[in-house]
């Protein structure tokens, strides 16, 4: 069973060595180990990976070439969408700043006003992560902030 | 892409000989796979198993893995589109640099490329599996080399100091394996730091010198300095250098660089020996004797420099002459019985035989 | 009295007895309780255990020599605990890090720029020498081992050999000979296929030629291709020209003459001779003509292989082993193709509950499930 | 009488070595490692003929440490490329900004002679310096680049078993390996000894965390009765923002929850979002992104005039 902690005693109540302890009796009847005890071994086997890992896939020559232009052209193709989604993030950024200059020209209260500082700007709590099945009523219009509650 | 799959998989089935090519604007053998292994490669396993296995039970036992010739068959496509890309560019690319290193970038995710280079013999190359006149390959090569043979030479340089005992550092750029072909008729690649006796090193060695740069090698020539930093001093109590062997004006190219007897004796004219090839003969109970030898690029001037006498500064020699250290090798050499016989062989005094014990006489 | 440790007590007790003698100032010194001092109170208390008041005697650490002081090799330089210094150029460091010289010259106390949160001691091989050595220049050396000049003694030590090399001298010594012996007898056979394949050879062209073809054998053997094994033959063979003439045994005009008949012989032996795979000399053939060769055998192995019986069976097994054009990977494939030990599946196949018949069980990967196989004699044919 | 022992009978292997395998072999416990002349990094692994997989990279399907990742959609990571990244990049952009530098460290202005080699002046006003405010382009969104979680068992001093539940539940709750964590000080009268096992924690990048970041927004902080959200007041000045759950809020999360009696006691955690946000008002809009709510008043902006 587990070590009651002593008084005083240096070593931390550390675990009984459970090496080595049979959890399964001979004949059914015994239970060797206590539930307890049980779901600590369950705990250690879920915490290392021996026996978790599948076998290594051995592949042919030729297999392997095709796995490895497999694996180039999905990294291709990742490539391409970061630098594809970097590009729209750019035009973006500089449709903002030609915006911003124009209004600057035309009318500069307005500009203060597009060009202040939203510091404490919060999404909607309904805009969520997109999911695969959305629940039927998508959007709350009735939720109010706590403060206006009272 | 839906529609190109389902004919690759009806042509698999009917085994007519795969119709994938990819976008190489070359016809060089060496692009594409042999004959016996493209279809496999290309088309995926056959029903009778991988042709790359060769006894029939594992041919049978062999399943590949699942969905792997539906996405091989897009990869494929989406990765030659890229390569056309790339070749497109490369044609107007006029700096040789730019151009040789979007020709690598077209071919590099070529599969029947990928597949000759790793499963061929690739320093002595078949120019029909490997050519290194074209740039993937040298790409391909000298990542290869950085993995394991660079990083082992400059280990042994480092470790046994021919640098900085010879010349200060090394930057290497090319690969230089040697090997010696001589009467003893053994026929085996030199690692760096061995020990040789004084039967093998009797004639001189056959340097191969693999370039990975992309440069006009019709113009360049090349030098080969063998120098020994251990002959001993008596004087001065001290050790000096000494050339064992040196060329220069050697003209190489990416594929035909093993400067070896054939070589030697099919050029007599054009290149030239800077002095006479002088074998290793250690003396008895000194330690063992380093043999460096560094590869030059000379660039375009021509070294017709005859050297008498055997005593050399490798510093003054390089500095003189401007010449760009790419790579070097070493091996040692100890007293061994055969010794005797290569003294006589060679007309040289006979070796004088030191004190096992080393003696207490400062150096100055 | 608490705070006064081991180590400090001695001084304390000297300090006091000093202090005792002057006579005590208003000194308010703690009540000390020592055994040393012969200090008697009204009441002298029980004398208790000596747990204190122990010390060793210095153990003289500390440099051992000046610096640019010439020492010997093995020299003691420094004793210290752990690495106050570290040992520099030519400097050892022992089990209790005491750092001594080794290599006999003057003794230099330094920085490293390497590493410069230690201090080094070194030794410097000449006095104008100073260290650190710049990182990239060659590396100073001392010789060290004197020849020995006694001609006798000479003798004595070059032929004294480490105990493992002497015990395997004979046998080595009689490899060679046996090589030699071996070598001999591959010449004069030889010579005499020479002499009946290249007729108008004269006696010692005849004699230069095998030893030629010799020296290619053993490049062949080992892997080497033949145009390039030929090559070096004749490069070793004008090397070894070059070699006589340096040492003065022929002209120069002689040699140039010898090397040009050398490689016209070459050249005539090279076009007129080839060797099978036995590395017997046999006329000259091209690869192609020796392919043409082994398909044609091939074609004829398919015909008898059409039709096994007692006679063809020894044919084919003549024909694969006797031939000596086919090389080792080429036979093997022969083998395996027309020398089965096991006929393909139709032929010899009869039902398990024949009597001669041979059982045997496999997996079929096409069923997933054993099957058993039952073959009669016809099967095997070159059991 | 309390008299210390003599320092001197110290034995050998007492004294601090370089390297322990030296000392049994009476090697001194000297380590020089010698300058190289030469520039080529030499991998020692790679030139050793033992383990030859190991050596290949670990993206190569024959390396036994090779892992299938991009398997399934992310779709956390999704939703950010998709719409999160311009929304923030609309927020923040300004015209006409620049640096806002922060407070540095100080030269000492050389009026005395002992201000030669004297360490720098602590920054104006704070004890530590605080890093600059760059501009809000395309290229510096903020992201969520990492997920610490610390989850420190009080009752694990008296308890070892405590320290490995957690470890498991960790593991359970996020489906990476944790690492276990130890008490560093003596605290006598907490009972607490330095090297005691006290926990675990695990940091959560790339796929895991999005998972996690998904699991923990759309089930569990839904459930937790009355939840306020984080505390506006919470973040290190830099971006990153901390949080905790209570021993209860972590039984609603799906991977505990469907299995209650094998977890029959469960430990609060503690959360850091890493974001690449420059400070935590942006750190908040970003997080406020992913549906976790804030509450109270933060600095620098009314709760009135806070926009939802």
């Amino acid at each position: 069973m587990l070590t009651q902690t002593t008084q005083g005693s240096l070593k931390q109540p550390t675990l009984q060595l459970l090496r080595g302890l049979r959890t399964k009796s001979k004949n059914s009847r015994v239970a060797t180990v206590s539930a307890a005890t049980q779901r600590i071994i369950t705990g250690l086997s879920v915490l290392s990976g021996r026996k978790k890992y599948p076998r290594i896939l051995k592949l042919s020559n030729e297999d392997l070439i095709r796995h490895d232009t497999i694996q180039a052209a999905w990294a291709q193709y990742q490539r391409d969408i970061r630098t594809d989604r970097q590009s729209v993030l750019d035009k973006q950024y500089d449709s903002i700043i030609n915006a911003m200059e124009d209004l600057k020209i035309t009318n500069m209260e307005l500009f203060k006003i597009a060009n202040k500082k939203e510091k404490g700007k919060r999404f909607p709590l309904d805009a969520r992560i997109p999911v695969d099945f959305p629940p039927n009523k998508v959007w709350h219009y009735e939720v109010k902030a706590p403060a206006e509650k009272k | 892409m839906l529609r190109s799959n389902i004919i690759s998989q009806c042509r698999r089935l009917l085994s007519t000989g795969t119709t994938k090519t990819w976008a190489s604007k070359t016809t060089a053998p060496s692009l594409k796979a042999s004959t016996h292994y493209r279809d496999a490669l290309l088309d995926g396993i056959p029903s009778t198993g991988p042709p790359s296995l060769r006894s029939r039970k594992y041919k049978q036992r062999y399943s590949s893995p699942e969905g792997i010739n539906e996405a091989f068959d897009v990869a494929y496509d989406f990765l030659k589109s890229k390569s056309e890309a790339a070749y497109a560019k490369a044609a107007e690319a006029k700096d040789p640099q730019e151009k040789a290193q979007l020709e690598t970038q077209a071919e590099l995710h070529n599969p029947e490329v990928n597949f000759n280079f790793a499963y061929n013999e690739k320093l002595e190359n078949d120019t029909q599996y490997i050519d290194y006149e074209l740039p993937v390959y040298r790409e391909l090569k000298k990542k290869h080399w950085e993995n394991y043979g660079q990083m082992l030479t400059m280990q042994r340089l480092e470790t046994l100091a021919a640098i900085p005992d010879t010349l200060p550092t090394l930057e290497p750029k090319a690969e230089i394996s040697l090997k010696f072909q001589n009467h003893t008729g053994v026929n085996r690649w030199v690692e760096a730091g061995k020990k040789l006796s004084s039967n093998a090193t009797t004639f001189p060695p056959s340097v191969k010198i693999q370039e990975f740069d992309a440069l006009d090698l019709t113009k360049g020539k090349y030098t080969i300095l063998i120098v020994n930093p251990d002959v001993p001093d008596i004087e001065n109590n001290t050790y000096k250098t000494q050339i064992a062997w040196g060329l220069s004006n050697l003209s190489i190219t990416y594929n035909d660089n093993f400067i070896n007897p054939a070589k030697l004796l099919k050029d007599e004219g054009k290149y030239n020996e800077i002095i006479s090839y002088l074998p290793p003969v250690p003396e008895k109970n000194l330690p063992a004797q380093r043999f460096v030898t560094w590869v030059f690029r000379q660039g375009e001037q021509s070294l017709d420099i005859q050297l008498q006498k055997r005593d050399f500064d490798i510093r003054q020699f390089v500095e003189d002459f401007k010449l760009e250290a790419i790579g070097a090798h070493i091996w040692r050499s100890e007293w061994d019985l055969n010794v005797r016989e290569v003294r006589e062989l060679y007309g040289l005094p006979q070796g004088t035989v030191f004190a096992k014990v080393k003696g207490t006489r400062r150096l100055r | 009295m608490s705070f006064l440790s081991a180590g400090r007590l001695l001084n304390a007790s000297k300090s006091l007895s000093a202090l005792t003698l002057h006579g005590l100032r208003s000194q308010t010194t703690p009540k000390l309780n020592f055994q040393a001092i012969q200090v008697r109170t009204a009441t002298k208390k029980v004398a208790g255990s000596r747990t204190n008041m122990r010390d060793s005697a210095g153990r003289r650490l500390g440099a051992k020599v000046a610096e640019n002081e010439p020492v010997k090799t093995g020299q003691i330089l420094y004793r210290q605990r752990g690495t106050k210094f570290y040992p520099g150029e030519n400097a050892g460091i022992g089990k209790d890090h005491t750092i001594f010289a080794l290599e006999p010259g003057y003794v230099r106390f330094y920085m490293d720029p390497f590493h410069p949160e230690r201090k080094f001691i070194g030794v410097a091989l000449a006095p104008e020498l100073r260290l650190p050595t710049p990182h990239f220049s060659p590396r100073v050396r001392r010789l060290g081992y004197e020849e020995i000049l006694d001609e006798k003694k000479a003798a004595f030590e070059e032929n004294n050999l480490a105990r493992k090399h002497h015990l395997l001298r004979p046998t080595i010594e009689k490899q060679l000979e046996q090589r030699q012996l071996q070598r001999e007898s591959v010449l004069t056979s030889y010579s005499e296929q020479i002499a009946k394949l290249a007729s108008d050879l004269n006696e010692d062209e005849v004699l230069l030629a095998a030893e030629r073809l010799l020296f290619i054998k053993t490049h062949i053997q080992n892997g080497t291709k033949l145009s390039e094994s030929q090559a070096i033959a004749t490069f070793t063979y004008f090397q070894n020209l070059r070699l006589e003439v340096q040492r003065g045994q022929t002209t120069q005009e002689e040699a140039t003459q010898l090397r040009a008949e050398y490689s016209q012989l070459a050249l005539k032996v090279d076009s007129l001779i080839s060797f099978d795979n036995q590395y017997k000399l046999i006329s000259f053939i091209t690869e192609e003509q020796r392919l043409q060769k082994v398909a044609e055998l091939d074609s004829k192995l398919k015909t008898l292989f059409a039709d096994i019986n007692k006679k063809t069976k020894n044919e084919i097994k003549s024909l694969i082993f006797e031939n000596n054009l086919i090389n080792a990977t080429e036979r093997k494939r022969l083998i395996s193709k027309y020398l089965k030990s096991v006929l393909p599946e139709p032929t010899g196949l009869t039902s398990p509950t024949e009597k001669k018949a041979s059982i045997s069980k496999r997996w079929n990967y096409e069923k997933s499930k054993v099957e058993v196989v039952a073959r009669s004699k016809e099967a095997f044919p070159f059991k | 009488m309390f008299s210390p022992k003599p320092t001197a009978s110290l034995s050998v292997a007492a004294l601090r070595q370089f390297t322990t395998s030296a000392v049994a072999l009476g090697k001194p416990g000297c380590n020089t490692i010698k300058p190289v002349h030469h520039r080529v990094k030499i991998n020692k692994n790679k030139l050793s003929h033992r383990f030859p997989e190991l050596n290949l990279s670990k993206n190569d399907i024959r390396n036994p440490a090779f892992k299938p990742t991009s398997t399934y959609q992310d779709r956390v990571e999704e939703h950010y490329h998709n719409t999160i990244a311009s929304d923030l990049l609309l927020i923040n952009a300004q015209e006409g900004e620049f640096t806002q530098f922060g407070k540095k460290r100080r030269e000492w202005d050389g009026s005395s002679p002992y201000h030669l080699n004297r360490s720098l002046r602590k920054p104006q006003g704070s004890e530590a310096e605080t890093l600059d405010i760059k501009p809000h382009t395309a290229s510096n969104i903020p992201k969520i680049e990492a997920i610490h979680i610390n989850c420190y068992v009080e009752s694990a001093k008296d308890n070892a078993n405590h320290a490995l539940n957690s470890l498991v539940q960790i593991q359970q709750i996020t489906g990476v390996k944790p690492k276990p964590i130890f008490a560093k000080t003596n605290v006598i009268h907490w009972r607490v000894r330095a090297g005691f096992q006290m926990g675990a924690r695990v940091t959560l990048k790339g796929r895991p965390m999005n998972q996690f970041l998904s699991t923990l927004t759309d089930i569990v902080l839904p459930r937790i009765r009355e939840y306020k959200g984080i505390s506006n007041k919470s973040g290190d000045r830099t971006g990153n923002i901390q949080f905790g759950l209570t021993p209860d809020d972590i039984r609603y999360f799906p991977e505990i929850e469907s299995n209650q009696d094998l977890w029959p006691k469960t430990y609060g955690m503690h959360f850091n979002v890493v974001t690449s946000a420059q400070t935590d008002a942006e750190a908040r809009t970003l997080l406020s992104a992913y549906g976790l709510p804030f509450h109270g008043s933060e600095k620098g902006t009314k709760p009135e005039n806070i926009e939802y």
